[in-house]
This record gives structure tokens, C-alpha cells and sequence, in this order.
């Protein structure tokens, strides 16, 4: 298993280089998510005041 | 009206546009997975190691895909500017500035892999190869045209200076970047193409098709995703939000 | 010739200005738009002008859309903003000729125009030089050279004195006598024949 | 239509009226020139070899800095609504003030070009086709960058958006141009950069005017 992790020498810029990108996509996924649930709590506070 | 006119129309609607898109996310994703999981494992396991490159080819995996993402998002973005500027849908603007970003950071992945990969071959972290230079200059403007629409307060006419941003960019790219490959044949020892894919073997290439296939619909998530919140942001105030935000009370109270 | 808007409804950032708004006008009209400050006053003259389109209705000028590629509204309108549009290094008489530029001419001379708002003695003096009562009846002058039918006018009467006052509304009746249409927004009480009058209250 | 040279005229004139301002972005363009020999030392080589480049990013930098002043001052006395509204065609202005823009701030840019090349060392040989190539470069920069100015006239804070959104499209006519006069300081014919510049100067100049106007209607919607 150990090789497997060395990539051949290489391991750690395979490793960051997939660890990067991934945790770019991540927060592509994550900023979304969160400025979703934030408009719909507005949404909330807006509509809820007109009964 | 035909059946292509209705959908167009009602893909314009909001409230026709976020519920249906709802729906849709969890299947994307599931495909989206569907797609990464073999492909990563093949990338990194099964795929033979190049004979020159040896194990640090795999950054190929994830940097090709995401700088054909960060070409192909643009002019998607392109096209919805044509859209957004000839027929004033409203929603085409939204889909370029949500899209805007999610093009930055393949942008911004291909560069960083880019500069990895070539760290072990060269020596260097930064190369001025007519690729990553190009890339470079896609990611400054994606930059430039997020910054145009968040500096204009008026979204309606944010949306519109925005399209034409996109496209003029897009008419600029193909000279950028083949002024950019001629500047790098002058000023370089003329090597082969750095970023040139090897001559690929097939085991090498299904990966890299597979990882392709999965950035398109991690896009499409993505892209669903940073919609359905800007929609909701801007709309805060029109009865479509209202309603949803009442259905959602009514399904929470008929809960407890 | 008559110019109509059906149920306009504009917003600015999130908030709705006017929605449902119509209105028609025919020759020898005038619409006065009253309301505070902040109300959308300029932004209604925007829409009906064509400059902004409106987030729904349409504004018609001889029952066809403004927007219309092949309409001559914009040979028949006058447009005259807030602001001035004038140079201040150039002489009055070189500023009413660039104004003139843009719209067809009519047979007035730019010298009995300037005549006509009091500014004859001032012809070849610098903008520079001018109050602001006088660069905007300098600004009313372009309206007189120019052979359009609809004048849409935001607060005609700013920066003007009494005299300017009773001046604009000579000018006013003459327009509207020969078959003119106005359209303009004003905080001051305008003494202009009440038949010929239409008023629309915004923001209220 | 009063033809486009009236049009011209009258930009000319209120800018001999100015004589003030026009000679600021003269004076950056000497300014930037300065700086470098200060700033990486004069040793006649590296200046020389720098030359084209250096000359090229200050005009560059120079007309960039000039175009901020191309709309604000219609835009805000409403002349800017006045062409908008008027029958005429809104690209016929941005042709007559871009024309007029690039006669009172580039040429003159170009006048003294040779001179801050000799300052640096060019070539002599080289001055001809550094002049040749700001000929025809800066007013593709004008063009080009007055697309920027049309979308950013309608905000009031005058931000650092405009090179931002300008500069990427910079880039083709600083390579060129840059290695137009590299090329000819070193003995060689720059003929194909020039021909390249010449195409990018045809292609600014007629497709660029029609973006600068439906650029300045949204801004004007604002």
C-alpha cells in the first residue's frame, strides 16, 4: 500500500495537485449551499412580517 | 406554440425554473459520481505510469478536464450572453454570473495543476508556457466580468453590461491565445508542447474521458445550484419566493 | 399623433416604484407628473423616454411601440433631463448649435431663439460665465430650434426665477396650441388652461 | 447629421479650450519611462534590451490612464442622453469622439516616443518602426479600452475596474507592437508584426465602436 502512496516519487504533488483541485470544487459546492439557505431565511423573515 | 418554444419560455420563469431544477440536483450529482469514482480510480490506479513522466502524469486527470471546462464555460457563457442581449432573458443573465465563477476556479485548478505538474519535469513552479499563460488570462477575465456585475447596483442593467463584457471577450480570446502561442515560440527554445496529452495509450484516455464527463455535470450542479441561490437572493421581494416560502411553512407545520 | 403607456411597472433594486401605471395623450396635452422626491419620477421619464425598458407594459407613440425599430419617435422627441447639457467653455450660441445638432431643425434661427428666453445679450459669453437660471433657459432654448412634437421635460422650471417661470409657461402654451405634447415632472403650481392639463400622481 | 468632422472639430476645440489636462497623460507616459532606468539601473545593455518593451507598456499604461475622462463629463451633463435619444446613430459619436480622443492624447504619445527611446538607448534604426507600430497600436488601445470606459461610465466610485476589465485585451497589441520594435532593434525586417498590428488595428476600429455604443445605451439606462 505503501508504493501506492509514493506515486513513484511523485506522491506529494499528485496528492496535493488532486487535493487542491478538490477542495476548490468543494467550497464551489459548499459558498452555494450556504448563500442558498441565507436567502431563504430572508425570504422568511421578509414574508413572514406580511401575515 | 411548439413544444421547444414552451419549455424555452417556461425555462425562463422562476417559478416554473427553481422547483423543476430542484428536482434535478440529487440525479446530477448521483451521475456526477457515477462518473468520478471510476475515473479517479482508474486515473490513479489502473492507468499505466507514462514511461517518461512516470506516476506524476496523473495530474493530468484533473488538469486537462478542468482547463477544457474553464474554455467550455465560457463560451456557454457566450451564448447565453447572445441570448440575454437579443431576447432580454432574464435568466441567461443569471446563468453567466453564476457560471463566472465556477469558471475561475477550473481556471484556477488548471493553473495550480498545471504548475505542480510541471514543477517535477522543469524545476520550476511557474513555466510561460502559451498554455498556462492563456489560462491565466481566461481566469483575469472571468475576474474582470465578476467584478462589472457585483460594481453596478441596477442587476437589469448589471445583467446587460455583463453580456456584452462576455462577448467581446469571446471574440478576444482566439487572438489572445494565438498571440500568446506566437509569443511563446519566440521567446522559448522551441520544445514540443509541453501540455501536449502523451501520444495516449487507451487505458490512459478512458480516465481522462470519464473525469471529463464528471466536470461537465459537476458544472451542471454547480451551475444549479449558484442559480437557484441567486434567483432567490434577487427575488426576494416577488410572489414567486412568497409562495415557495409559504409552501415550505405549510409542509413544516404539517410536519409537526 | 398620440402617445400612450399601458400598465408600466418599474423597480429599482428590490423596491416596486409604480406598477399598473397607463396614461394616453393626445395633440395639445400636457401630463403633469406630481410627487415627492425619491417617488420615481425620473425613472418613469426614463422608461417613457427610452432609455430604460420597463419591467412590464409598453409605451406606444402612434399606437406602435417606441422601441420599435422602424418608428420615428425619437426624430419627434425632445428630451430635456435634470441636468444641463451644455459646455462650459463654449459661448451660448456654439452650445444651442451642438443641441440643435440633434434633432431635425426647424425654420427659428438659433439667434431668435436665444432672443426669445432673454439671452440674446449673452450670445457669444461663455457658458462659464452663466447663472443657473440662465443656462437652463439656455437648455429650453434647444427646445424651441428643434421640430419634434413631444417635449418630455424633467422639472423644466429648476433654477428659474419668476420671470424664467412665466417665461417657460408662454413657451409651454404656444408648444401645446400648435398641436405639442408635453410631458414633464414639477414641484412648483403651473398656471397653464386646466382642459389642456392631465396630471398623475406618483408614490402616492 | 452634422458630419463626423464637426463633430471633430468641436471636441478640438473645447480641448485647445482645456489646454490644461491634455498634457497629463504626456507627462505619465515620460514619468513611467523614467522610473525604470531608476529603478533597475542604467547600464546602456539591459536598457536597450528592455527599450521596446518598456516604451510600449508606459504608452500602453498612458492611454489607459486617459481614457477615464472619454464619457464621465457627458455622461453626467446629459449630452450623453441627448445623443442616446437623438435620431442620429449613437456609433457615429463614439467614432468622432474616439477619433478626436486618440488626436488629442495619443499622438502626442507618439511624438515623443523617439525621444524617451533615444533616452533608453534604441537603436536609431529602431525608432521608425517603434513609431510605425504606436501608429497603428494605439488606437486599437482607444478602441478596445473605450468598450471598458462605456460599461464602467455609469458608477459613480471611479474604481480600478476599468484596467481590470480592459487590460486582458491589451495583451495581443503589446505583443506585437513590443516585438515589432524588438525585432527591428536587432536588424531584423518587422514587417509581419506590423502586418499583425495593421489587421488588429482594422479589426478594432470597426468592430470596436459598435460594443462602445450599446455598451454606453446600458449605461445610460442606468
Amino acid at each position: 500500500m505503501q508504493e501506492f502512496f509514493a506515486m513513484g516519487g511523485y506522491g506529494s504533488y499528485v496528492w496535493s495537485a488532486f487535493g487542491i483541485s478538490f477542495l476548490i470544487i468543494l467550497i464551489n459546492l459548499v459558498q452555494p449551499a450556504l448563500q442558498h439557505r441565507q436567502a431563504i431565511r430572508d425570504a422568511d423573515d421578509f414574508h413572514h412580517q406580511e401575515k | 406554440m411548439n413544444i421547444i418554444a414552451k419549455w424555452y419560455y417556461r425555462l425562463g420563469a422562476p417559478n416554473w425554473f427553481y422547483p423543476l431544477t430542484g428536482k434535478m440536483l440529487p440525479w446530477i450529482a448521483v451521475i456526477f459520481l457515477a462518473l468520478l469514482i471510476p475515473g479517479l480510480y482508474m486515473g490513479l490506479f489502473t492507468a499505466p505510469a507514462d514511461y517518461q513522466q512516470g506516476d506524476s502524469f496523473r495530474i493530468m486527470y484533473v488538469h486537462v478536464p478542468a482547463a477544457w471546462m474553464s474554455m467550455f464555460i465560457y463560451f456557454a457563457m457566450a451564448v447565453a450572453a447572445v441570448v440575454a442581449l437579443v431576447w432580454r432573458v432574464r435568466m441567461a443573465e443569471i446563468m453567466i454570473i453564476s457560471s463566472a465563477p465556477i469558471g475561475a476556479s477550473f481556471a484556477l485548478i488548471a493553473l495550480i495543476t498545471g504548475s505542480l505538474w510541471g514543477k517535477p519535469m522543469w524545476g520550476a513552479w511557474w513555466v510561460w508556457d502559451a498554455r498556462l499563460t492563456s489560462e491565466l488570462i481566461l481566469l483575469f477575465i472571468y475576474l474582470g466580468i465578476f467584478a462589472l456585475y457585483n460594481a453596478i447596483e441596477n442587476k437589469q442593467t448589471a445583467g446587460r453590461a455583463m453580456s456584452i463584457l462576455t462577448l467581446v471577450g469571446v471574440v478576444n480570446l482566439p487572438i489572445i491565445h494565438y498571440s500568446v502561442v506566437w509569443w511563446n515560440t519566440l521567446h522559448q527554445a522551441a520544445t514540443v508542447s509541453k501540455f501536449d496529452t502523451p501520444s495516449i495509450h487507451i487505458d490512459m484516455l478512458i480516465p481522462l474521458l470519464l473525469m471529463a464527463a464528471a466536470f461537465q455535470f459537476l458544472y451542471l450542479w454547480i451551475l444549479l445550484l449558484k442559480m437557484r441561490a441567486n434567483l432567490l437572493e434577487q427575488d426576494l421581494h416577488c410572489g414567486w419566493v412568497k409562495k415557495i416560502i409559504w409552501d415550505r411553512r405549510k409542509a413544516h407545520n404539517g410536519g409537526n | 399623433m398620440h402617445y400612450q403607456a399601458k400598465q408600466l411597472s418599474c423597480k429599482r433594486g428590490r423596491k416596486t416604484l409604480f406598477s399598473e401605471l397607463s396614461f394616453e395623450l393626445q395633440a395639445g396635452q400636457l401630463l403633469l407628473i406630481e410627487g415627492h422626491n425619491g417617488a420615481g419620477k425620473t425613472s418613469l421619464l426614463k422608461l417613457l423616454t427610452g432609455l430604460r425598458m420597463p419591467e412590464a407594459g409598453e409605451i406606444l407613440w402612434q399606437s406602435r411601440s417606441i422601441h420599435d425599430a422602424h418608428n420615428d419617435f425619437r426624430s419627434k422627441l425632445s428630451w430635456l433631463g435634470h441636468q444641463n447639457p451644455l459646455k462650459d467653455e463654449q459661448s451660448a450660441l456654439e452650445n444651442l448649435h451642438t443641441l440643435s445638432s440633434f434633432r431635425p431643425r426647424n425654420s427659428i434661427s438659433l439667434t431668435d431663439a436665444l432672443q426669445e428666453v432673454k439671452l440674446g445679450h449673452a450670445k457669444h459669453a461663455q457658458v462659464k460665465t452663466f447663472s443657473a437660471g440662465m443656462k437652463r433657459r439656455l437648455s429650453l432654448a434647444s427646445l424651441l430650434v428643434a421640430n419634434t412634437q413631444l417635449w418630455i421635460l424633467d422639472e423644466p422650471q429648476a433654477a428659474l426665477d419668476k420671470d424664467g417661470v412665466a417665461l417657460y409657461e408662454s413657451l409651454a402654451k404656444q408648444h401645446l396650441e400648435n398641436d405639442g405634447m408635453i410631458v414633464m415632472t414639477s414641484h412648483h403650481p403651473l398656471n397653464l388652461p386646466a382642459d389642456r392639463v392631465q396630471r398623475l400622481a406618483l408614490g402616492v | 447629421m452634422s458630419s463626423l468632422w464637426s463633430l471633430i472639430r468641436r471636441d478640438l476645440l473645447l480641448a485647445y479650450r482645456r489646454r490644461g489636462e491634455v498634457g497629463n497623460a504626456l507627462i505619465f507616459f515620460g514619468l513611467v519611462v523614467l522610473l525604470f532606468p531608476i529603478g533597475i539601473g542604467a547600464s546602456e545593455t539591459l536598457l536597450a534590451q528592455i527599450a521596446p518593451g518598456l516604451i510600449w507598456i508606459a504608452a500602453l499604461l498612458a492611454t489607459l490612464m486617459s481614457l477615464d475622462s472619454l464619457f464621465k463629463e457627458d455622461y453626467q451633463d446629459g449630452t450623453l442622453e441627448q445623443w442616446t435619444l437623438s435620431p442620429h446613430s449613437l456609433v457615429a459619436f463614439v467614432w468622432a469622439r474616439l477619433i478626436s480622443h486618440w488626436l488629442i492624447t495619443a499622438l502626442p504619445l507618439v511624438a515623443v516616443a523617439p525621444v524617451l527611446a533615444l533616452t533608453l538607448n534604441l537603436p536609431a534604426d529602431a525608432i521608425g518602426v517603434l513609431l510605425l507600430s504606436l501608429l497603428l497600436g494605439t488606437p486599437v488601445l482607444m478602441f478596445v479600452g473605450a468598450i471598458g470606459v462605456a460599461l464602467t461610465t455609469g458608477l459613480q466610485k471611479s474604481s480600478l475596474l476599468l484596467p481590470l476589465l480592459v487590460l486582458p485585451f491589451y495583451i495581443p497589441v503589446l505583443i506585437f507592437g513590443a516585438s515589432a520594435v524588438e525585432v527591428s532593434a536587432s536588424g531584423w525586417s518587422a514587417a509581419g508584426q506590423l502586418y499583425i498590428l495593421a489587421g488588429l488595428f482594422v479589426l478594432g476600429l470597426t468592430l470596436a465602436p459598435f460594443a462602445v455604443a450599446s455598451a454606453l445605451k446600458v449605461s445610460v439606462s442606468q
